[in-house]
């Protein structure tokens, strides 16, 4: 089809950006028209990496398919995993104990955490920033160090388990994690030293890429991208999953609905995560961490949806049963696959330039896309 | 340079002049006849500073006219080349052949 | 010299790591099995030509999923692979020498792979990054769109096992990606 | 050495680089194969012609660019007389920038000077 | 006026913030101690990895070679993505009858996804997680193991 | 001590003593040729280097360390490894240019070498118009850059030259404005006057506010013009992947990446020439004492330690700095810089005519 | 016959050469950048004159600045992908004859006609300095040229307004 | 509005409508007809307005497709499914991209992974697979001897 396009109007060009390109974040292939410098046109074409996860999930366990959903979205990893742990256990009416409800939030904020470092870091790189990068993975790996010693692995932990988690947390991990956000209290002021008060960085930013509240919805955007725009979205406060209805906390929305409110948001966020997290550190109930389940589960005939708040916004899990084994048709409804759909409509009539920094903010993971 | 006699520097320049002519006269398209008056003035640029030098030494008057040459042919250029784009804009062409119906 | 697990320190879970064990067992790095030219006498403009190519590694940015996290992580201060010179990552195949491929590759994308292979000026060298690049790794069975193993793509000097390998592990897989080129004959 | 340093250099610099080519070219038998002559477009087939694209952009500021290099020029003799002419000269040349100035301000106002 | 001050003020801002970002790269140029690289080949001797990370299964072996896999195949079915292959075969016993017995403990590390179900599920925990990581070979087929060691056999009293 | 200058002066009379003048006028040409492309490779290796450890500190990280004693043979092998790879050339560009312009962008830096002052009476040549020379010469550089862009065939090449292109053209002209501010003070182009004329001070210090205004604009405006971060939309990897150089390799390759560190080492010792009084020691007025001592140290390291020191400068922008778009690019050089720098240079010459400096 | 007239004569020769190709090469970018070597070389020609500034003068506003604008203006409008079209032969033809006849018949008078030495030509080289033009180009004597330094501004300014009012026109958007 | 009232109010919006029970939340079952109607109809009114597609899933049982769509508001915060019941002969029915601009990208999905054709789509191309991919994967009965390897 690129035929197809390339004979436009004179004076247009037709770039190619991807699918291997240091600014889409994996291999996300975007048919750019310009003219001049000024963009016409995107065209996104997805399937780089399509994986067929829905496909595979229909031949795997109940038990098994939690796995494959951390490579989704893999900066979230945990989240992903989380979501479909619900959703099982609401199709068995499985009652998790306390203490593994407060593990599991706990491990989801560190998690949206570290996916919002990386962003930071890789965004920042994206508008030429490369120092950034450097130290947001300063922090992030102080998170996977401490994911490491409890779930066993630093990105794709597969620590979720129907029912619970798979093992008890680690004996230093309260103690690690107290560190952390004390640390990463001081070092997110940094942030905005380096980056968010940046006059180039601003001016990069501000009243780019808009994104009224009406498209916010009409795109099906979630997560920083819609709550940038005004829309209230965030899961965690629609409909509370796990301990997150008795938590304080502000769900952070901008009115703005340009890059920089998109940033801003985020921002916001990681301070959110982490008063989140001092809020519960020191008070995870003893307890079981993992409820006494079968050894093979079976999902009652019936559909179940479930979704959370990932690091991108809302993620949801659709499982159709068949009263097997294994799921006998099941959807993943991903955040980034709704957001990138906005791309188009966001980057038109904005520099080349610009279109690094809409994708930058809108924080696109291509396999959680493609699936 | 003073064994080289006055006469081999304006030769040099009139073949130079004459080059230009050429060009302005076998090319079709405004950039490149643009090009070609490029070098007759230079080749007239020449011919003013080797004058002045050889000639005049005592005076500066030869560089004053090249000083001035040259800027006039800046802007000249410059306007030259606006129009040229400005039909390339409009007629998709900057060949003088079709220049004719070119008009604003 | 091989990697076949049974002298790994599985018996003790808490020694820290294989060589703290069996120095002398797994020498450093990896199991060099003689390659092409490995084992004859290379002469002195052959070790220079290698020195240098081995010593100025630079890859190609491409990244196509999770792994390519944990790539970036060994491109970030903790691990930083900078300190063996392998920082100057290019963005065209046209100045790189290695392709990390990091990650799955899937049928739509290995021609674009290949062509990116195919557009490197020689030297170049494949490091297939992760079980999938590897394998197809977690996608191997009942996926219709997952090519098993990059090799069946372009082909590959190093597989590295692991999904994602940690950082450790790809400096470990780009050190004997060295190794092999050091043993080879230079090209004239 | 004078002038004739010129002509060293440009030498020097020639066999500098033709000799690096050289060596290179000695050195490696490069494999080929068809992708590798087309263009590189992030691993996709680079489809139409670079050549086509118009952007009066970049031209008019290497235009506006062409005026003021003049200017310049004419502005470096002035530098150099500023002591021994004195007074006089700032006179002149605060007439000749503010004229020029007056055509940035004008391209300023037109949008030219805007990027499109 | 008030937009030559505007511009002015522009300027200032513009400028300060430039300096902010300035002095905090700065700081880091002078202050080494901020740098925070472990040099991985050098640090390969005292490098601690958490104990639970999952570097490759590994079967337990005892010092006089047994190891506690009954061959019960429950890990290759707990194995989302056939990592596991298990070869039983029927040794007898001295009381004479037919014991199914792990004959072959293939181990694909090429495939593995160090998902840890096979551990989960293993009823004997036979297996289990090494820390190794170090997996990088010249040809994909060294990935493929064989787990139980020659001449190992199951050590008494596993059921 | 044995000062650079002393052996140079050696060798030419020695030269000229034994070989009748055209035979030594060759050898020393021969001599200095090599010289200069030792200086070259020297320049590259080191600079590049630098920039890599500066980076890594600032990143929190080592850098190149393992590669020789330090790190300190990491760029040699970079080197060596783009002398032995490929250079390969698209089918559809157009050869011819595409090779012509990597020997153009050298030979330009090449050129600009010749009337800069590397120590006390260590100049290839003192022409009398030696500031604008340069700033001449250098104007020449963005048509290779042009040429490279356009003979590519490449969309991210072509887009990438256009914008340097703009970019380059545009920021000579406040370099210029100034420059020229320097030389209204100087009373003159000849790049020893500059200096000599420092001998109790630099301008810097002896040219009140508007000296420093000058020279704030001169540094970013070299910046610009060296595509240096964060002006370096020519090669914005994450827009165009490489901007024009985006088809070059191996070789080719490397010589526009060492014409781009050379270009910077240019653009710093002049703006150290300009304002920081080449290789002339700090010197304060009249206080002899003060200026002894600084004399002790030779001329040479004075240059050099200047240069580098502005050098540093620049890569500390590189990394600190995001990377601005190409219009609000454009528009800091004629909205802001290039008015500012007419104003000041006003400025100048009043103080200049009025004897009001130091 | 010493060194610098060999140089003289190289630096004729690729003057003439390059600019022969700057207006026969069928690739337009290819002749700009023939052009832009034959601009070089008279830089290089009035360095040899000993008129440095004049020669710097030359670079900065052609090489800097026509050039450069003529590249730009090649990449605006597309011509440079095909070649251009070979001349008429006719017309060649006509060009060549008219061209040679013109240029002996110069060359016949410039031969001829004796250009007077000037008397002081050895002796005290004249003071070529770019002082000199500077206080000449500011005085208001009768050897001054302060007003037309004044005009030049003018002309500049008036030349630039043109540009920015023909080029307005075609920005895209404003059409 | 809660369950139960959406059901009244749309049963009387839609009375050829049936309700499936048990589920999380209303779900109604249409005939593909009368849905853009229905769309169009429960977009606009002010008191349901959905203004919000968070899902569209396209199922493949064996006889039949059914396309579901998860509604929602994000005004009242109430939560409708909707599903479409399609013959496995021809599976047609009118996209709704224009109502919910979201579905663009999901109904592409559908149509590339199950084959469900969107009468009126702008542009109704493969998503992720390429072009000349024959076959539809997420069907039941979809078979790859070359790339499939079954556990
Ligand atoms: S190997 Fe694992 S981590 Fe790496 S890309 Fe494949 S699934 Fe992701
Ligand atoms: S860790 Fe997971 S993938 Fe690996 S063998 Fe065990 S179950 Fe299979
Ligand atoms: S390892 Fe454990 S689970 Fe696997 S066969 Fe042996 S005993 Fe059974």
């Amino acid at each position: 089809m690129i035929e197809e396009i390339s004979t436009t109007e004179q004076g247009e060009l037709v770039v190619n950006l991807g699918p291997q390109h240091p600014s889409t974040h994996g291999v996300l292939h975007l048919v750019v028209t310009l003219s001049g410098e000024t963009i016409k046109k995107v065209e996104p074409h997805l399937g780089y990496i399509h994986r067929s996860i829905e496909k595979m999930c229909e031949s795997l366990s109940y038990r098994q398919f939690i796995y494959v959903t951390s490579r989704m979205d893999y900066l979230s990893s945990h989240i992903n995993n989380h979501c479909c742990a619900l959703c099982v256990e609401k199709g068995m009416q499985i009652e998790v104990p306390p203490r593994a409800r407060v593990i599991r939030v706990l491990m989801d904020e560190l998690t949206r955490l570290a996916s919002h470092q990386l962003w930071w870091g890789a965004m920042a790189m994206d508008v030429g920033a490369l120092t950034p990068f450097f130290h947001a993975f300063r922090e992030r790996e102080a998170i996977n160090d401490i994911m490491e010693e409890t779930c066993g692995a630093r990105l794709t932990m597969n620590y979720m388990v129907p029912g619970g988690v798979m093992a008890d947390i680690h004996p230093d991990f309260q103690r690690k994690v107290k560190e952390f956000t004390r640390f990463f209290r001081e070092k997110i002021g940094e942030y905005d030293e380096l980056v968010t008060g940046n006059i180039i960085f601003k001016s990069r930013m501000e009243g780019v890429g808009f994104l009224s509240a009406e498209d916010a919805v009409s795109y099906g955007c979630t997560g920083p991208a819609a709550r940038a725009s005004g829309v209230s979205c965030d899961i965690r406060k629609i409909s509370p999953y796990e301990v997150y209805g008795q938590l304080q906390f502000e769900e952070a929305i901008e009115t703005g609905g340009d890059c920089y409110a998109r940033y801003l948001v985020r921002m916001r966020e990681m301070r959110e995560s982490l008063s989140i997290i001092e809020q519960l550190i020191d008070n995870i109930p003893d307890g079981e961490f993992q409820a006494k389940t079968k050894a093979v589960l079976k999902l009652p005939k019936g559909e179940f949806y479930s979704k959370v708040e990932t690091a991108r916004g809302e993620l949801g899990v659709y499982i159709i049963s068949e009263g097997g084994t294994t799921p006998y048709r099941i959807k993943f409804r991903s955040p980034g696959f709704s957001n990138l759909s906005a791309l188009d409509h966001m980057a038109r009539g904005y520099k080349i330039g610009d279109l690094v920094a809409v994708m930058g903010t809108l924080d696109l993971v291509i396999p959680d896309i493609d699936r | 340079m003073s064994q080289v006699p006055l006469g081999h520097i304006l030769f040099v320049s009139t073949a130079l002049f004459f080059i230009g002519c050429y060009g302005l006269f076998t090319r079709r398209n405004m950039i490149t006849m643009l090009m070609s008056v490029e070098l007759i003035l230079n080749s007239v640029n020449i011919n003013f500073v080797a004058f002045n030098r050889y000639l005049y030494p005592e005076a500066l008057d030869g560089v004053f006219f090249t000083l001035f040459i040259v800027a006039i042919a800046a802007a000249e250029a410059a306007v030259a080349i606006a129009i040229i784009i400005n039909l390339y804009r409009n007629f998709r062409s900057i060949d003088v052949e079709d220049a004719d119906e070119m008009k604003f | 010299m091989d990697v076949s697990g049974q002298n790994t320190p599985g018996q003790q879970p808490n020694e820290q790591h294989p060589a703290a064990q069996q120095p002398n067992v797994r020498p450093f790095p990896g199991d060099v099995h003689p390659t092409a030219g490995g084992g004859i006498l290379l002469t002195k403009l052959d070790e220079v030509i290698n020195w240098a190519r081995s010593n100025s590694l630079w890859p190609l940015v491409f990244g196509t999923s999770c792994c390519a996290i944990e790539m970036m992580s060994t491109a970030s201060a903790k691990y930083d692979w900078s300190r063996f010179g392998f920082e100057v990552a290019r963005a065209t195949p046209r100045q790189a020498d290695v392709i990390i491929i990091a990650g799955t590759i899937v049928n739509k994308m290995a021609p674009v792979l290949r062509r990116l292979y195919d557009q490197m000026a020689d030297p170049k060298y494949v490091i297939a990054m992760g079980a999938c690049a590897t394998s197809g790794g977690p996608f191997f069975y009942n996926t219709y769109s997952v090519v098993k193993g990059a090799d069946h793509v372009i082909p590959v000097d190093v597989y590295i096992a692991g999904c994602p390998p940690r950082p450790e592990a790809l400096l470990h897989a780009l050190i004997t990606l060295q190794e092999k080129i050091r043993n080879t004959h230079a090209e004239r | 050495m004078g002038s004739f340093s010129l002509i060293v250099l440009v030498i020097a610099g020639v066999a500098f680089s033709a000799g690096g080519i050289a060596v290179s070219r000695f050195f490696v038998k490069g494999s080929s194969n068809p992708a590798k002559g087309e263009a590189y477009e992030c691993g996709i087939p680079s489809s139409g012609t670079p050549w086509n694209q118009f952007n009066v952009g970049y031209y008019l500021y290497a235009l506006i660019f062409l005026i003021f290099d003049v200017e310049l020029v004419f502005m470096y003799p002035w530098a150099i007389a500023v002591r021994r002419v004195g007074m006089a000269s700032l006179v002149e040349i605060v007439i000749f920038l503010f004229i020029l100035f007056m055509g940035l301000l004008y391209a300023h106002k037109k949008g030219a000077l805007k990027w499109m | 006026m008030a937009f030559l001050k505007k511009y002015l003020s522009d300027v200032y801002q513009g400028v300060r913030s430039l300096v902010k970002g300035m002095r905090l790269t700065g700081y880091y140029f002078t202050h080494r101690k901020e740098v925070i690289t472990q040099q991985y080949p050098d640090n390969r001797a005292e490098m601690k990895l958490p104990e639970r990370f999952r570097g490759e299964v590994v079967m337990l072996h005892d010092q006089n070679n047994e190891h506690a896999c009954t061959g019960c195949t429950a890990c290759e079915l707990a194995c989302p993505n056939g990592t596991i292959k298990i070869i039983t075969r029927f040794d007898t016993t001295p009381e004479g009858k037919k014991k199914k017995a792990l004959d072959t403990f293939i181990y694909h590390l090429e495939l593995c996804t160090m998902c840890n179900l096979c551990i989960e599920a293993c009823p004997t925990d036979a297996i289990k997680m090494a820390q190794n990581f170090e997996h990088s070979v010249y040809d994909r087929s060294k990935l493929t193991k064989k787990l139980n060691k020659p001449g190992s056999k199951i050590r008494e009293g596993v059921e | 001590m044995l000062s650079f200058e002393q052996i140079t002066h050696a060798i030419d009379k020695w030269l000229f003593t034994t070989f009748n003048p055209s035979v030594a006028i060759v050898i020393e040409g021969l001599i200095v040729g090599l010289c200069m492309i030792g200086l070259f490779a020297v320049l590259g290796l080191v600079l590049v280097l630098m920039e890599r450890k500066v980076s890594a500190y600032m990143q929190i990280r080592l850098g190149p360390n393992r590669v020789g004693p330090g790190g300190s043979l990491q760029t040699l092998a970079d080197t060596l490894k783009l002398a032995m790879k490929e250079g390969l050339t698209p089918q559809g560009a157009d050869k011819f240019l595409f090779n012509l312009a990597p020997f153009l962008v050298i030979v330009v830096a090449m050129l600009i070498l010749a009337p800069i002052a590397f120590a006390r009476n260590v100049q290839l040549w003192d022409l009398n118009i030696g500031i604008l020379y340069v700033s001449a010469v250098s104007s020449l550089s963005v048509i290779g850059i042009l040429m490279a862009g356009w003979a590519s065939n490449n969309k991210y090449s072509l887009l990438g030259a256009m914008r340097s292109g703009a970019q380059i053209v545009s920021y000579e002209l406040s370099a210029g404005f100034a420059a020229l501010s320097i030389v209204v003070l100087t009373g003159s182009l000849r790049i020893s006057d500059i200096i000599e004329s420092q001998r109790d001070g630099w301008w810097l210090f002896k040219g009140h506010i508007p000296a420093i205004i000058a020279f704030i604009i001169f540094i970013i405006a070299v910046t610009a013009e060296t595509n240096r971060a964060p002006f370096d939309l020519a090669e914005a990897e994450s827009e165009l992947t490489a901007g024009f150089h985006t088809e070059y390799s191996g070789m080719k390759f490397a010589l526009f990446f060492l014409a781009e560190y050379v270009n910077i080492f240019i653009v710093c010792s002049i703006a150290a020439t300009l304002f920081l009084g080449g290789w002339m020691p700090l010197h304060i007025g009249a206080w002899t004492g003060f200026n002894r001592v600084m004399d002790y140290i030779p001329s040479s390291i004075w240059f050099v330690g200047k240069t580098f020191f502005l050098i540093f400068v620049l890569m500390w922008f590189r990394w600190t700095f995001p990377r601005l778009r190409i219009d609000q690019l454009l528009n800091l050089e004629w909205k802001y810089l290039l008015p500012i720098s007419m104003i000041n240079l006003l400025l100048m010459t009043l103080i200049a005519i009025k004897g009001w400096h130091f | 016959m010493g060194w610098s007239s060999i140089v003289f004569y190289l630096i004729s020769a690729f003057i003439l050469i390059t600019g022969l190709l700057a207006v026969t090469s069928r690739h337009l970018f290819r002749s700009a950048i023939w052009l832009l070597f034959s601009l070089t070389g008279i830089a290089a020609l009035y360095f040899w004159l000993g008129m440095e500034f004049i020669a710097a003068v030359q670079i900065v506003v052609y090489v800097g600045g026509i050039v450069v604008l003529i590249i730009f203006s090649i990449f605006l409008t597309q011509q440079t992908g095909k070649q251009l079209p070979a001349p008429v032969r006719s017309r060649a033809i006509f060009s060549v004859l008219a061209v040679c006849i013109g240029f002996v018949l110069t060359c016949m008078l410039i031969r001829q006609y004796p250009f007077p030495p000037s008397r002081r030509f050895g002796q005290n080289a004249p003071d070529m300095s770019v002082g000199a033009i500077g206080s000449q180009l500011l005085s208001v004597s009768e050897h001054g040229y302060a007003l037309p330094f004044e005009v030049i501004s003018i002309l500049l300014l008036a030349a630039m307004i043109a540009c920015i009012v023909i080029a307005i026109k075609i920005k895209p958007g404003d059409k | 509005m809660q369950k139960d009232e959406l059901k009244t109010r749309l049963g009387q919006a839609l009375p050829s409508a049936t309700f499936e029970d048990g589920a999380e939340w209303a779900t109604i079952l249409i005939d593909p007809a009368l849905w853009e109607d229905l769309a169009r109809h429960i977009r606009s009114e002010a008191d349901l307005y959905f203004d919000y597609l968070f899902c569209l899933t396209a199922v493949d049982w064996k006889t039949h497709f059914t396309v579901v769509y998860h509604l929602t508001s994000t005004v009242h915060r109430h939560t409708l499914v909707v599903k479409l019941k399609l013959d496995r002969g021809r599976p047609e029915v009118r996209t709704v991209s224009d109502i919910w601009r979201t579905a663009e990208f999901h109904e592409r999905e559908a149509f590339d992974l199950m084959g469900i054709v969107f009468a009126g789509h702008p542009d109704l191309r493969r998503l992720f697979m390429t072009d000349e991919w024959e076959g539809w994967p997420l069907r039941k009965d979809y078979e790859d001897p070359v790339n499939m390897i079954k556990l």
